[in-house]
C-alpha cells in the first residue's frame, strides 16, 4: 500500500471505527472488537508510513481547497509521526484497558463512549498529519468538539459544570485567539502552509511576531499553559479512560505538539530566536512549571494530583520549544512520547485503584500495595518516568531539556527543571512508597467524617492484607504494557530522537 | 425670496412630523394609523409641491400651452396614494383582530396583558 | 392643514380625528389641484377622504370610539426624536431650489422627454397617463398589486365572518341608517344618485386618456357606488348584488389583465409591457395596451375596495 | 426567450398569485407556488450565470430606455441575491406543506400561498430593479405581506407583532419615500445608475446629505439594524414556522442587499458615504448590535426568539462588513447574506419540526429532545456550530473573511466584536444543546417521534448545504468577491 493511501487511511480508519461502534452497540464484545480491531489497523497504517518519513521523505496527500487559494492537506513531518505512533499506539492500550474498567465500573452510554473516543483519534490523526495550520485548526476543533461529551460523559451537574469548563476554555482561547492568529498569518504571508524555517521571516517584524506568538501560544488552550490550565483539573470527573485520552493519548499531547509545530514551521526556529520574542513566555513556561507541581502536592485526591502534574509537564514541552535551540527542540518532542507513556500508565493505575480497591484519595492508599502488588509497581514504573530518572525514558527527554537550556545559557531555567523534578519526586514517589513499606492499619483516622465512613467500610471490603485484590485482567494488562513502554524507551529511544534529530537539521 | 420659496416646504415638514409624532407618541392604535396617514399625505404634498412650476398648468397637452407642471412626481404619487391606503386598510384589519384579541386597542394594555401570557 | 393636523393630535374622540382627517386630506387634494395635480387630487378625494375613512369609520365602530386619556402623555422623548427629524429636514430644505421655480433640476432632466415626445411616442394628451401607464407602466403594475396584496390580506386576516348574533356594520351607521330607511329622499336621491356614480366611474375609466381620471380613480369611484348602496340600504342586500365570489373575480381578473398584457407584448417581440407591438402602429398599440391595462386596474380596484369593505362589514363587534 | 428572464423572473411569480387566488384550493395553491418558485430558482441560476459570463444585464421595461422607464440592471450582486431568495424559496415549499396544514386554517391556506407569492415577487422585484421608485414599490409589496403572514401565527401575540412591524415598517417606507424625493429634487431622475453619474456633481448640497440620511434611517428600520431592531423578535417568534424560516432568510437580507445597493451603486461616486462619518455609525452599531443582542439571546426562554436575536447579532455581522467600505469586506458582508440565509434557515426549519411534533418551542420543552426528536436535534446542533463559526461551516468562513477585513483595515474592536459574539453564540447554543442531550425526557413522552420527512428532508437539504459551502467555499466566495469588486467599480 502506498504511503499516500497509508496516510488518508489513518483518518478514516478511526472515524469509520466511529460509524461502526454505534451499528454494533447492540453486542458489545462485537463492539469492542471493532475497536480494538481500529486502533490495531490505525497503529499498522502508521508504521507503514514510519520508513519513508525516517528515511527523510514528506509525504503529501491534497484533498480539497477550502477558501479562496487556501486548501485543507496532509504533509506527514517527523514530529507529526510521532504524535501519531504515540496517539495510535496508545489507543490500543487504552481500549483493551477501558474494557476492562467499563465493564467492572458498568458504565452507561458505553457505545456513545467508544464511539465518540474514534472520533477524536481520527481527529488526533487529522492534527498530527495537518499539512497547514487550516487544516490543523479544523480537526483541533473537532477534537475538541469530540472530546465534550466524553467528559460530561456521566451527565451528572459536576460533569456537565466540568464539560462547560472543559469547553468553555478550549473554544475561547481557540476561536478568541488562535483562530485571530492564524487569520493574522493569513493576511500577513498569504500561506499558512508548514514549512522549514516558517513562514513569518521577513513578513513580522518583532512586535508583531511577539503579539502573534502570544496568541497561538495562549490560544492552543489544549497546551494548558497558565492561567488556561483550568479545564484539566476539571476534566478529570471523567472516567479514567477518558482522562488516559485527555491527559496521554490524544488532547494535551494535540495541544503541545500544535505548539512546538507553529514554533518550527510557522515561526522558524532561526527567525525567533533571532527576534527573542519568546523569552517571556519562557518566564510563564517556568512559572507554570514550577506553580503547577506546587498546587499538585497539596492535593490529595490521586486524579487531581496527576492532573496538576500534567499541567506541569507540558510546560516542559512549552518550555523547550520556547528556547527554539535544537536540542530544546528535540527534548520537547521527545518529552511528547516520554511523558505520554509515563502519565497514561499513573492514569490506569489510578483507575485500577479506584475500580478494584474504590480508593481515590491518596490518603487512603497506604498499604495499597499489598492489595495490588502489581499495580503499584507499575505506579512506581511510570513515576520514576514521569520525575525522569533512569531506567526509565522520561530521563531523556529530560536530558536533551537540561542541555538546551545549557545552550541558551540560562542556568537558571535548568534551575527550574532540577526544583521540579524534585517536586515530582515529592509528589509520586510517596504513593507507592507508602503502597508497599506501610499497613493498612496504620492509615490515620482521617478529616471529614464522610470519608472515615468510606474508610471504613473499605477496611471491611478490601484493605485487609488478605490475599490479592487486583483490577480486572484486561487493565492489567493495559498497565503491564505502557510500563514496560517506558522501560523500552530507556533502552532504545532512538527512533524517536532520530526523528526530532530530522526536524532541526533539515 | 429664497425664504418665502422655502416657506412651503417649511410648513410641509411641520405637517409630516405632526403626523410623525401621532405615530409613536400616541397610544391607541386606531390613532396610530391616523398619524401614518398624515404623515404620508405630508409627503405627498411635498412631492406636488416640488412638481409645480410657477405659470405651468395641469400636465394634459392642450394647442397653446407652453408651460406644464411636472408630470412625473404626480405619477409616483398615485402610485404612493395606493400604497397608502393598502397599508391604512392592513393595519386596520389588524386592530380588529387585536381589538377581538385582547378586548382594547390601547397599547400600553396590550402590552400588560402580554406581560400575563 | 396645519391647524387640522395639531387638532387630529390633540382630540380624543376617534370619530371626529377621523372626520378631520377625512377633511385633511380633502384640503390637500384641493392643494394639489392648485398646484396642477388634478389626477392626484382626483385620487386624493376618492381615497383619502373617500375609502380611508369609510374604512376608519367601520374600524372604530368595531372597536372603541374613545381614546383613553393616559397619564403617559406627550413622551418627552417622541417629541425631542420628532423635532431633531424636522430640524434635520429643515436643514435639507436650505439647499432646495424655491417654490415653482421653473429652472430647478428636476423639471430639465428627464422630464422633458415626457412632455415633448409623449404626444408623439404615446399619442395621449394626459402626460400623466401615458407616463403612469406606459413610461412607468411597471411601477402602476407594482401599484396594481398592492392592492391587490391588501385585498387579500384583509380577507386573510379579517376573512370569515364569525358565527352568532349579527350586529355587523350596522352599528357604525346605525342611527345614521336608522334616520335613512325612513328618510324616503334619501333613500329616492340615492337609488337615482347610484347609477350615475356608476356611469361617472365609466366615464372616468374611459376618458383617462384624455382628461384627469384613469383606472385606479375609476375602480375607487365605482366601489364608491355600491359601498354608498350598502350603507344606506343594507350589508347583505348590497352583498346579493355584488357575491363575494364576483368581486374576488374582479380582484385577480383585473392584475391578470394588466400582466398579461405585458406578456403579450413580450410575446409579440417586445420587451415586457411593450404596447407599441400591439399594434402596426406603435401610437395604435400604446393606446391599445394603455386602454386595456386602465381596465385592468379599475377591475382590481373596484373588486378590491370592494372586497375590503364588505371584509370589514361583515365583521361582528 | 432567454432575454426576457428577467422579466419572468418577477411576473410569474406576480401571475401566479391571483391564480391561487381563484383556485381556492389548498393543494393546488401549493402545487403552483411550487412549481413557481422552482421554475423562478431556475431562472435565477440562469441569470447568475449570464451575469457572471457576460457581465450587467440591461431590461429596459416596455422598451423605454432608462432614465425616461424602469429598467432592470442586473449584475452580479442582483444575480446572487436572485439566488439566494429564490433558493430560499424553494426549499420551503416542500416544508411548508405539512408545516403550514398543522399552523394556519384549512380555509386561508390558498390565501397564505398567495400572499407567498406576492412576498416572494416582492423581494425579487427589490432585488432586481435598478429604478429606487420601483425599489419602493416592491418594498411595499414584499412588506404588506409579509405583515399579513406574520399575523397568521397561532398566538395571538403574533397580531400585535404584526401590527407594530406594520407601523414600524411604514415609517421606514415613508424615511425611504422622503429620502427619494430628496433626491429627485436634486437630480431629476430615480434610475440608480443615471443618478449616480448625477450625484456627485450636486454632492455638496445639503439637500442629497439629509436624503442619504433618511435612506439609511429608512432601510435600517426594515434591514432591523441595532437598535430599529424592537419589531423583529416577536415578529419571528410568533410567525408561523415556514413564514420565519422564508422570513428570516431572505426578508432582512434583500434590505440588507437595498442598503448595499444604495450605498455603493446610487452613492458611490460620492465622498460623503465612504469619507463621511457614516461608516464609523454604522460600525459601531454593528458592533453594539452583535455584543447586544448575542447577550440578550443569551437569557431567552424561548429558542425561537433567541434564534431571532441572534439574527439581529449575524445582521451586525453584515452591517459590520459593509461599514468597512473595502472589497474583503464587503465580499464578506455578501458571503455572509448567502451563509447566514442556509443556516439561519435551517435553525428555523428545525423550530418548525419541533412546534409541529412538541407544540412549543420554551426551553424546559426541549428536555430529552435529543432522544425523543433525535434527527431534528442533530440539525440543530449541526446549523448550531455553524452559528458559532466551527471549522467546515459556513459560518467559519464569513467570519474568516469578515475577521481578516477588520484586520486589513485595523480595526481590533471589530475583531474583538466579532470573535466575542461567536463566544456568546457558543453560550447560547450550548444552553439548548445540554438542555436536549443531558436532561431526560419528562414522563411518558419519551418515545421517539419524528416530523414527516417532507420536513426533515428540506432540514437537512439546508443544513447540509451548510457544510457544504463550508468546505468548499471557493463558488460562493468568487461569487462574492466579484460583486464586491462590481459595486466598487464606477457605475455603469
Amino acid at each position: 500500500m502506498t504511503v499516500e493511501l497509508a496516510i488518508l487511511l489513518a483518518v478514516v480508519v478511526p472515524f469509520a471505527g466511529a460509524v461502526l461502534i454505534p451499528l454494533t452497540g447492540a453486542k458489545p464484545n462485537l463492539r469492542e472488537t471493532v475497536t480494538l480491531v481500529c486502533a490495531a489497523l490505525l497503529f499498522y497504517l502508521v508504521s507503514v508510513i514510519y520508513p519513508t518519513v525516517a528515511a527523510g521523505g514528506v509525504p503529501e496527500v491534497y484533498l480539497f481547497e477550502m477558501l479562496s487559494g487556501l486548501s485543507v492537506f496532509f504533509l506527514v513531518e517527523p514530529l507529526g509521526l510521532i504524535f501519531a505512533g504515540i496517539a495510535s499506539f496508545l489507543w490500543i492500550a487504552t481500549s483493551v484497558y477501558s474494557i476492562g474498567y467499563m465493564r467492572a465500573h458498568n458504565e452507561e452510554n458505553q457505545t456513545r463512549f467508544y464511539a465518540y473516543f474514534a472520533i477524536a483519534l481520527g481527529a488526533a490523526m487529522g492534527v498530527a498529519f495537518a499539512g497547514n495550520m487550516l487544516t490543523l485548526f479544523i480537526f483541533y476543533e473537532v477534537l475538541t468538539l469530540s472530546t465534550f461529551p466524553l467528559v460530561a460523559h456521566s451527565g451528572t451537574d459536576e460533569a456537565k459544570r466540568a464539560g462547560r469548563v472543559y469547553l468553555g476554555v478550549l473554544l475561547g482561547t481557540s476561536i478568541g485567539f488562535q483562530l485571530l492568529a492564524i487569520i493574522w498569518t493569513w493576511g500577513l504571508t498569504g500561506t499558512l502552509d508548514f514549512t522549514d524555517g516558517g513562514i513569518l521571516a521577513g513578513k513580522a517584524d518583532g512586535l508583531t511576531a511577539g503579539i502573534l506568538l502570544a496568541l497561538y501560544t495562549f490560544g492552543i488552550g489544549k497546551a494548558a499553559l497558565m492561567p488556561f490550565h483550568r479545564w484539566l483539573p476539571a476534566a478529570m470527573v471523567a472516567p479514567t479512560p477518558v482522562s488516559a485520552l485527555l491527559h496521554a493519548v490524544a488532547v494535551v499531547k494535540a495541544g503541545v505538539f500544535t505548539v512546538v509545530k507553529v514554533v518550527v514551521y510557522i515561526f522558524g526556529i532561526d527567525f525567533l530566536f533571532d527576534i527573542g520574542v519568546s523569552e517571556w513566555l519562557q518566564y510563564m513556561a517556568a512559572a507554570t512549571i514550577l506553580i503547577a507541581s506546587l498546587v499538585a502536592m497539596t492535593k490529595d485526591n490521586l486524579k487531581a494530583r496527576l492532573a496538576y502534574s500534567t499541567v506541569s509537564q507540558l510546560s516542559y514541552v512549552i518550555l523547550g520549544a520556547m528556547l527554539v535551540t535544537d536540542l530544546g527542540i528535540i527534548g520537547s518532542g521527545m518529552h511528547i512520547a516520554m511523558h505520554a507513556f509515563g502519565k497514561i500508565t499513573l492514569f490506569f493505575c489510578a483507575g485500577a485503584f479506584m475500580i478494584a480497591a474504590h480508593k481515590t484519595e491518596i490518603s487512603q492508599m497506604r498499604g495499597i500495595g499489598h492489595a495490588m502488588p502489581f499495580t503499584t509497581l507499575a505506579f512506581f514504573i511510570g513515576s520514576l518516568s514521569v520525575i525522569g530518572l533512569p531506567p526509565m525514558g522520561g530521563l531523556w527527554s529530560k536530558w536533551y531539556l537540561a542541555l538546551g537550556t545549557l545552550e541558551t545559557g540560562k542556568l537558571w531555567l535548568l534551575g527550574v527543571l532540577m526544583i521540579s523534578s524534585l517536586l515530582n519526586v515529592a509528589y509520586l514517589l510517596p504513593i507507592p512508597f507508602r503502597g508497599f513499606f506501610s499497613s493498612p492499619e496504620e492509615s490515620p483516622p482521617l478529616k471529614s467524617s464522610h470519608n472515615h465512613d468510606s474508610e471504613y467500610d473499605h477496611t471491611h471490603d478490601h484493605d485487609r492484607p488478605k490475599g490479592i485484590k487486583e483490577a480486572p485482567v484486561a487493565c492489567l494488562i493495559a498497565i503491564g504494557v505502557t510500563s514496560a513502554g517506558c522501560l523500552v524507551l530507556f533502552f532504545y529511544p532512538d527512533p524517536v530522537y532520530d526523528l526530532m534529530r530530522q526536524i532541526v537539521t533539515p | 425670496m429664497e425664504f418665502l420659496g422655502l416657506l412651503n416646504y417649511w410648513i410641509i415638514v411641520v405637517l409630516m412630523m405632526t403626523g410623525f409624532y401621532i405615530i409613536i407618541a400616541h397610544n391607541n392604535l386606531v390613532k396610530k394609523i391616523v398619524g401614518l396617514n398624515i404623515f404620508q399625505v405630508s409627503v405627498f404634498v411635498f412631492y406636488i409641491t416640488m412638481a409645480k412650476v410657477k405659470g405651468g398648468t395641469a400636465p394634459i397637452l392642450a394647442e397653446g400651452i407652453e408651460i406644464y407642471s411636472n408630470p412625473l412626481p404626480h405619477v409616483l404619487i398615485l402610485t404612493a396614494i395606493v400604497v397608502g391606503v393598502a397599508t391604512t386598510a392592513l393595519g386596520l384589519a389588524l386592530v380588529v383582530r387585536i381589538h377581538d384579541a385582547y378586548g382594547t386597542i390601547e397599547d400600553d394594555e396590550i402590552e400588560a396583558r402580554e406581560k400575563e401570557l | 392643514m396645519a391647524v387640522t393636523g395639531f387638532a387630529v393630535a390633540r382630540l380624543r374622540n376617534l370619530f371626529s380625528v377621523v372626520m378631520l382627517t377625512g377633511l385633511f386630506s380633502l384640503m390637500s387634494a384641493v392643494l394639489y389641484v392648485v398646484l396642477d395635480a388634478v389626477d392626484v387630487a382626483f385620487t386624493e378625494a376618492a381615497v383619502g377622504a373617500g375609502i380611508a375613512t369609510v374604512l376608519m369609520l367601520s374600524t372604530l365602530a368595531l372597536t372603541s370610539s374613545e381614546e383613553r386619556v393616559s397619564e403617559a402623555e406627550k413622551p418627552m422623548w417622541a417629541l425631542g426624536l420628532v423635532v431633531v427629524t424636522g430640524a434635520v429636514l429643515i436643514y435639507g430644505t436650505l439647499d432646495m431650489s424655491p417654490f415653482g421655480d421653473a429652472y430647478a433640476p428636476i423639471h430639465h432632466h428627464v422630464v422633458p422627454r415626457y412632455l415633448e415626445k409623449s404626444g408623439q411616442e404615446v399619442g395621449l394628451p394626459n402626460i400623466v397617463t401615458s407616463v403612469l401607464a406606459s413610461y412607468r407602466g411597471y411601477d402602476t403594475l407594482g401599484e396594481v398589486y398592492v392592492i391587490f396584496t391588501a385585498a387579500c390580506g384583509v380577507l386573510l386576516i379579517i376573512g370569515r365572518p364569525k358565527q352568532g348574533r349579527r350586529r355587523t356594520l350596522r352599528m357604525l351607521v346605525g342611527e345614521m341608517r336608522h334616520g335613512m330607511r325612513q328618510n324616503v329622499i334619501l333613500r329616492v336621491v340615492s337609488k337615482l344618485l347610484i347609477p350615475f356614480i356608476l356611469v361617472f366611474a365609466l366615464y372616468v375609466q374611459w376618458h383617462g386618456d384624455f382628461g384627469p381620471g384613469g383606472g385606479f380613480q375609476a375602480g375607487v369611484i365605482f366601489a364608491a357606488g355600491f359601498i354608498l348602496y350598502a350603507l344606506i340600504f343594507d350589508v347583505d342586500t348590497a352583498r346579493m348584488v355584488v357575491p363575494s365570489e364576483v368581486t374576488r373575480l374582479l380582484l385577480a381578473l383585473g392584475v391578470m389583465l394588466y400582466a398579461g398584457v405585458g406578456v403579450v407584448g413580450l410575446l409579440r417581440g417586445g420587451n415586457f409591457l411593450n404596447y407599441s407591438v400591439l399594434a402596426q402602429e406603435q401610437t395604435a398599440g400604446q393606446h391599445l395596451g394603455i386602454l386595456l391595462v386602465e381596465f385592468g386596474v379599475g377591475l382590481t380596484v373596484a373588486g378590491a375596495m370592494i372586497t375590503i369593505f364588505f371584509t370589514f362589514a361583515r365583521q361582528e363587534r | 426567450m432567454a432575454t426576457q428572464y428577467p422579466a419572468l423572473q418577477v411576473v410569474l411569480a406576480l401571475l401566479a398569485a391571483p391564480v391561487c387566488l381563484i383556485l381556492r384550493r389548498p393543494n393546488a395553491a401549493w402545487a403552483v407556488a411550487t412549481v413557481i418558485t422552482w421554475i423562478s430558482l431556475a431562472l435565477a441560476l440562469s441569470l447568475l450565470g449570464r451575469v457572471l459570463e457576460t457581465g450587467v444585464i440591461l431590461y429596459p421595461m416596455g422598451d423605454w430606455a432608462a432614465p425616461w422607464g424602469i429598467e432592470y440592471q442586473i449584475d452580479t450582486v442582483n444575480a446572487f441575491m436572485l439566488v439566494i431568495v429564490t433558493l430560499i424559496g424553494s426549499v420551503v415549499m416542500p416544508f411548508a406543506r405539512a408545516s403550514v396544514k398543522a399552523e394556519i386554517e384549512e380555509e386561508r391556506i390558498y390565501l397564505f400561498y398567495c400572499m407567498y407569492l406576492l412576498n416572494l415577487a416582492g423581494l425579487l422585484g427589490i432585488a432586481i430593479t435598478g429604478d429606487v421608485f420601483n425599489l419602493f414599490v416592491f418594498l411595499e409589496i414584499s412588506s404588506l405581506s409579509s405583515y399579513v403572514m406574520i399575523s397568521l401565527g397561532r398566538d395571538k401575540r403574533a397580531l400585535t407583532a404584526a401590527y407594530r412591524y406594520l407601523v414600524m415598517g411604514t415609517i421606514g417606507a415613508t424615511f425611504y419615500i422622503i429620502g427619494v424625493g430628496m433626491m429627485y429634487m436634486t437630480t431629476g431622475s430615480l434610475n440608480m445608475a443615471d443618478l449616480a453619474a448625477i450625484l456627485p456633481a450636486v454632492a455638496d448640497s445639503r439637500t442629497v446629505l439629509v436624503a442619504l440620511g433618511f435612506l439609511t434611517v429608512g432601510l435600517s428600520l426594515k434591514l432591523a439594524l441595532f437598535p430599529l431592531h424592537l419589531w423583529l423578535p416577536n415578529a419571528y417568534t410568533y410567525a408561523p414556522s415556514a413564514v420565519t424560516v422564508f422570513l428570516a432568510a431572505s426578508g432582512t437580507k434583500v434590505a440588507v442587499y437595498a442598503f448595499i445597493r444604495i450605498f455603493f451603486t446610487v452613492f458611490g461616486g460620492v465622498e460623503i458615504f465612504t469619507a463621511g462619518v457614516i461608516p464609523q455609525i454604522l460600525a459601531l452599531l454593528a458592533a453594539l448590535a452583535m455584543i447586544v443582542a448575542s447577550t440578550v439571546a443569551v437569557y431567552q426562554t424561548d429558542v425561537k426568539r433567541l434564534l431571532a436575536y441572534s439574527s439581529i447579532a449575524q445582521i451586525g455581522y453584515m452591517v459590520l462588513g459593509i461599514s468597512m467600505v473595502t472589497v474583503t469586506g464587503l465580499a464578506g458582508t455578501i458571503v455572509h447574506l448567502f451563509n447566514h440565509a442556509i443556516m439561519k434557515s435551517g435553525l428555523f426549519m428545525a423550530m418548525g419540526c419541533i412546534l409541529f411534533k412538541i407544540g412549543a418551542v420554551q426551553l424546559d420543552q426541549f428536555e430529552g429532545l435529543g432522544k425523543r426528536m433525535p434527527v431534528t436535534m442533530a440539525a440543530f446542533v449541526a446549523g448550531g456550530f455553524s452559528l458559532i463559526g466551527v471549522p467546515l461551516t459556513v459560518g467559519f468562513v464569513s467570519k474568516w473573511y469578515l475577521v481578516q477585513a477588520a484586520l486589513e483595515k485595523g480595526w481590533w474592536l471589530a475583531v474583538a466584536a466579532i470573535l466575542a459574539s461567536s463566544l456568546l453564540a457558543v453560550i447560547y447554543i450550548w444552553r439548548v444543546v445540554e438542555v436536549a442531550y443531558f436532561r431526560p425526557p419528562p414522563k411518558g413522552s419519551a418515545e421517539v417521534s419524528e416530523a414527516p420527512l417532507s420536513m426533515l428532508v428540506p432540514l437537512w437539504i439546508l443544513i447540509g448545504a451548510s457544510y457544504y459551502f463550508g468546505i468548499d467555499a471557493t463558488q460562493t466566495l468568487d461569487i462574492a468577491f466579484a460583486a464586491a469588486e462590481t459595486l466598487f467599480a464606477p457605475a455603469l
